[in-house]
């Protein structure tokens, strides 16, 4: 199969979403003239004009309450958040209104709206601008939480967002950006990856290791040292979609190893692996072998520090050794 | 800052009003009464406990909705804030729905999921009733956009308050209408007040708050008698007139007066109890004496020769009726049940889409 | 010992406060002339004049920044948000400026600020005026998270939370400030709460209920109706506050009963119940003979209708229903 | 919009300059070439890899930090955005301590914690170093009122980007401003660009950006020529008087430009690679060859016979060389550990007093 990067497979998603729907069109700041600042929309303003490709100024609130209010109307806004991290600007919009004006309204409205843009740490950016807010979007019903970890989910994701008729919060990563990985041709048809179905990307029988985003690939990471250094075989579950979530992939993976480490990038606080953890000594009480463990960012704001923010992170050595102590 | 006060122009002879028809007048005059004779049932039934939360009225201000919808053709579409009724029953809204939705019933506009600050009416070009202050300038923005971008010639018309023009959410808006010539008009409805401060403790200006769209290039301009829906029709019109025929925005102020409380729970303030508070007695029989819309639009059709006294009677009398039919019609109406807590959340769920069956959306146990 | 409401005993603290120092200050929307939304600054800006208790325009981003830059300098800001829901169009000013520039200046700079208001559902205002965003601070690492269930402890805990040093985000609830309880007469002295220290509000044996403001007093409710009809008998545990979280109280009831039911008004998914059915389950797995159970407000956005939102928020019959499915 | 063009007046012979000493101006000068230097060392350093993230120059608007700085007194403040390196060495800042931070050190002004966009140096009355687009708006002006509550006579001199008026903060902080009186200066650094959006695509304005200002009723002032550190100083000047003597606000919109990319990630836009992109290489050329602020007060100074030619090579020199030493310095700092990531996040904890040690503070293992 042929091999582009992440970057590519969310260009690909956007203009054949473009071309397929006269109501999808893309705004953000820096989208179309640009490029995008991380060069995500490179060639779609040329190729398809102001009115699909729309560069904005840097007004988060209005731009993105005005998309939701687009969308009330039938359109199909696909917002950058040039970093997720912005999304604190323009919260009330987000969460009120994407989010709600469904349920006040009982239904009379929906939000075909995605709001899309990297959330992460690891590119030593302060911690104003390394948010990974995946748990916040997801404690809100009404919001749907997308995190692909690949070039593939990444567009395959991305396009069953784009179609979804509700709210989807789309959550990239610029370290993944220039990711390589395989992508259908599009070519060979349509493709396209339902939302709320988890993606097993390794397949073991000792500990189940879940994540979702760049957490996916530290677990990998952490799986093949383990299955080399160790002989311990990990399945490693990806989430791909928080909400929806793949309830019935998690539980599966824990009937089948009963020890499971859970890899997050958020703060541990309530991060999205507290939800996953509540849930699985929940309803997997009895499969369980030893309390379910978590591995998050370190519990402070985001350092700048280059060789510290690497440590904040979720690391696979962090993760081997999680996955040591409870077998 | 715009104080209600006589208009000196006479605005019944403007080509606007010349050209509305005597039945047309008497709608418009029907149209404001049936609004105040819905708030002051909704009032009634709100001191017996039949609802709960906020219950803002727009009692004072009915001109200022009523004119501005009556100029609303097929691509022209609302939403505003909180103090939704006018507004909502302008467009078209029936009292049923709107009272049972004060009432939380299963029949009310939003199944009694919204209540009193989130009337919606989508089919009437209504999109709300917002709760939040400034909230809904975004979207009122989004609706023009909307409107251009599929090429209709139409406009958005957004309503807010005196207090709400301090959000960041309406600048982000004015610069982003005036930067792409959105058709979107923002109607700043100046009572006077948020809440308990008046406009001067809450805004810094230079002599009117739409003065602010001079600083991003947008046209602005004043009502100064919002209880003359002549007035209102008229300065709206040229709104209107520049957004579908120019595409480009607007903003208004239009000064009015409401005569309850900030909310009814706003009880210390209001007109029955009021002994000290953000403002006199004085005052606000001042304005209902002076400035009150239903009777300057009745006092001014009856010189017309457009209407009489006695069918002035006729039409309360209607709109009481139609209140006391509403009013039946949300007590017999039935609650929503536990189960209805989760439609509505995901359109993909409520439809039973393949998307909305698949995954975990709900995270009861 | 004297009865005080809820709503006196904050009114209390704060004129204490403001008398004891000089950089302590009020702010909010009509929290002075007009004596508060909900009257909990009755009486003192006719007291304490305008330098002391100031009306803020709506522009919650602009006042509670500035609050902020002026904590920086040394103030003592104590701002109401009208509603805690409206944090959502300040929430850049909370979480970047308020909870992360200590970090950022390495430490060079504090913010003695508190952020207050109430915080809850079940008062009919409809979802955009009933969020609980306890779960959504307390993510924050750098942010203090404290929800009092008791005139008591709204005082005791809101004095503490003035003097401490970081910010502080004390969450209040319109269904308590009528509520009375018993509060020491300032006569008798200088009265505190520390912010971490949990508060056994109940003795029982058999099950450990945890919750946290107004929850508490369900739980308790609960407790209350298990007792006389099922012979059950309950500790319920106070948090008070969140962030810092008594976790060792907790692991103790935890231990002693080995059952948990948690009760908690936030939504389920991420809410601050996932976190400590997550902590226990990690660091009390052998204590455990039941899952923990977490009753949380059920999972949409709140609704306006009076009598389904009593059903949307937790009850004392789905708190006993739940316990008697672990028992 | 104004755009750089040379003044017509002779700003240096305004009072507020004219009293500056000959030791003053060649201090003045020292400071911006210093500033000129350091970040040219720092792109290189960057350029090495001896960094990460962002590094936003300040390269071509050093006038403007230096100037207004220069009238600082000792209860006025400063705070800017993420593009503060130069306002960081005007306020006394070391190069040092300022290199250590972009090199992610401990011994950086902010621990190596904040980084390129976090300069603080609050002993210095240097607040920041903000990377939110506007956030820092609403901390000037708490600075501002924390100065008035406590009878200090100051002002907050807050800087902002020709992009950042457009948010929402920005506007909810004038209002306040307007309203309380605060003695706060808005400083709109109006480089042409937000990234590569030139600033007729991101705004809408009448005139200019600093006259949106006139719809809060605030003093405004145009700086056209935001090379010439006199006409700065002058400007600036009358808002810092008028912020001292009468307690009220201004906002001032001052003409730059800057010569490199956005950041120096932004590389397809910057000199060495300039292709396509949002601006020519002419335009650039023409403002460094026309408006350089180094440039322009350097000839200014030796045309003055304050300085000449070969002093401010001296002058240069010693930059470079202080440079220099600072990336020693940097270079040989250690990096925090693991164990720093927990310090500085709660006051309390760092202080270890019984409140920091009451609870469970941070959710690690
Ligand atoms: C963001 C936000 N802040 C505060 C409130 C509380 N609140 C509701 S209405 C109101 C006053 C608004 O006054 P104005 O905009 O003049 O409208 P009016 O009530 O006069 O129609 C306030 C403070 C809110 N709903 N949203
Ligand atoms: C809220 C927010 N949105 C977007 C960004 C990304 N961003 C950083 S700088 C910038 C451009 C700002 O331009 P301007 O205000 O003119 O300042 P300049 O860079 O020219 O100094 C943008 C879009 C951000 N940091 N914060
Ligand atoms: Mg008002
Ligand atoms: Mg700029």
């Amino acid at each position: 199969m042929r091999t582009i990067t992440y970057r590519q497979a969310l260009n690909e998603a956007f203009d054949e979403e473009i071309q397929r729907d006269p109501n999808v069109f893309l705004i953000g700041e820096e989208v179309a003239e640009y490029d995008g600042a991380y060069k995500v929309t490179q060639g779609l303003w040329k190729k398809h004009g102001d009115k699909r490709v729309v560069d904005s100024p840097i007004s988060e609130s209005g731009f993105i309450g005005m998309a939701v209010g687009a969308s009330m109307l039938g359109l199909r806004p696909v917002c950058e958040l040039m970093f997720w991290s912005f999304y604190t600007v323009a919260w009330d919009q987000i969460a009120n209104n994407a989010g709600m004006v469904r349920y006040m309204s009982g239904g009379l409205i929906n939000c075909p709206i995605v709001i899309r843009g990297p959330a992460n740490g690891g590119t030593n950016v302060g911690a104003t601008h390394s948010h990974t807010p995946e748990n916040i979007m997801a404690t809100i019903p009404g919001l749907k939480v997308v995190c692909p970890a690949t070039a593939r989910d990444a567009k395959g994701l991305m396009k069953t967002a784009i179609r979804d008729n509700d709210p989807v919060m789309f959550m990239e990563n610029t370290m993944l950006y220039g990711l390589e990985g395989e992508v259908p041709d599009p070519a060979d048809g349509d493709f396209t990856i339902p939302l709320g179905v988890a993606d097993l990307k390794r397949e073991g029988v000792d500990v189940s290791l879940i994540a979702h985003g760049r957490s996916v690939l530290i677990a990998l990471e952490a799986a093949e040292i383990l299955s080399a250094e160790h002989g311990i075989e990990c399945d490693v579950l990806d989430l791909r979609s928080i909400r929806p979530l793949d309830e019935e992939a998690i539980l599966e993976t824990v009937a089948k190893t009963s020890r499971v480490v859970l890899v997050d990038e958020n703060k541990p606080f309530c991060g999205v692996s507290a939800q996953i953890a509540a849930l699985i000594q929940e309803k997997a009480f009895d499969d369980l072998d030893a309390p379910v463990q978590r591995v998050c960012s370190i519990d402070a704001p985001a350092i700048y520090s280059p060789p510290v923010e690497k440590e904040q992170l979720p690391t696979a050595r962090r993760v081997i050794d999680k996955v040591l102590s409870i077998i | 800052m715009p104080v209600l006060a006589e208009s000196t122009t006479d605005f019944s002879k403007t080509e606007i009003n010349a050209a509305l028809t005597a039945e047309q007048k008497r709608h418009l005059l029907r149209d404001m009464i049936r609004i105040r004779e819905f708030e002051t049932g909704a009032f009634e039934q709100y001191q017996k406990k039949k609802m709960g939360g906020f219950l803002h009225l727009y009692i004072g201000q009915e001109a200022v909705a009523v004119g501005s919808v009556s100029l609303m053709g097929d691509n022209d579409h609302v939403i505003t804030a909180y103090r939704d009724h006018g507004h909502a029953l302008a467009v078209g809204m029936g009292m049923d729905e709107c009272m049972a939705e004060l009432f939380g019933k299963r029949t009310g506009c939003s199944k009694g999921k919204g209540g009193s600050m989130h009337f919606f009416a989508p089919d009437k070009n209504y999109w709300g009733g917002h709760g939040i202050v400034g909230g809904q300038t975004p979207l009122g923005l989004g609706l023009a956009f909307g409107l251009k971008y599929k090429g209709l010639k139409g406009c958005s018309m957004c309503f807010l308050g005196d207090g709400a023009v301090n959000q960041g959410a309406y600048h982000e808006s004015l610069n982003l209408a005036g930067l792409w010539d959105l058709p979107v008009i923002y109607v700043i409805e100046n009572n006077g007040y948020s809440m308990g401060t008046s406009q001067k403790r809450s805004s810094a200006f230079n002599t009117c708050l739409a003065e602010r769209a001079a600083g991003y290039g947008i046209i602005w301009d004043v009502v100064r008698n919002g209880s003359d829906l002549y007035e209102v029709r008229e300065v709206v019109g040229r709104a209107v007139e520049r957004a579908h025929a120019e595409s480009r925005p607007t903003v208004l102020e239009i000064a009015t007066y409401r005569y309850e409380g900030h909310s009814v729970a706003d009880a210390k303030h209001n007109k029955q109890t009021l002994q000290e508070g953000y403002r006199t007695k004085d005052e606000i029989e001042h304005y209902r004496k002076n400035f009150d819309p239903i009777g300057n639009f009745s006092e001014k059709l009856i010189q017309e020769g457009v209407t009489t006294e006695d069918e002035i009677k006729e039409i309360r009398k209607a709109a009481v009726a139609e209140t006391r039919a509403s009013v039946t019609f949300a007590d017999q109406s039935a609650f929503p049940t536990a189960e209805d807590l989760l439609t509505d959340v995901y359109s993909e769920v409520d439809h039973n889409t393949l998307a909305g069956r698949t995954g975990r959306h709900f995270f009861n146990d």
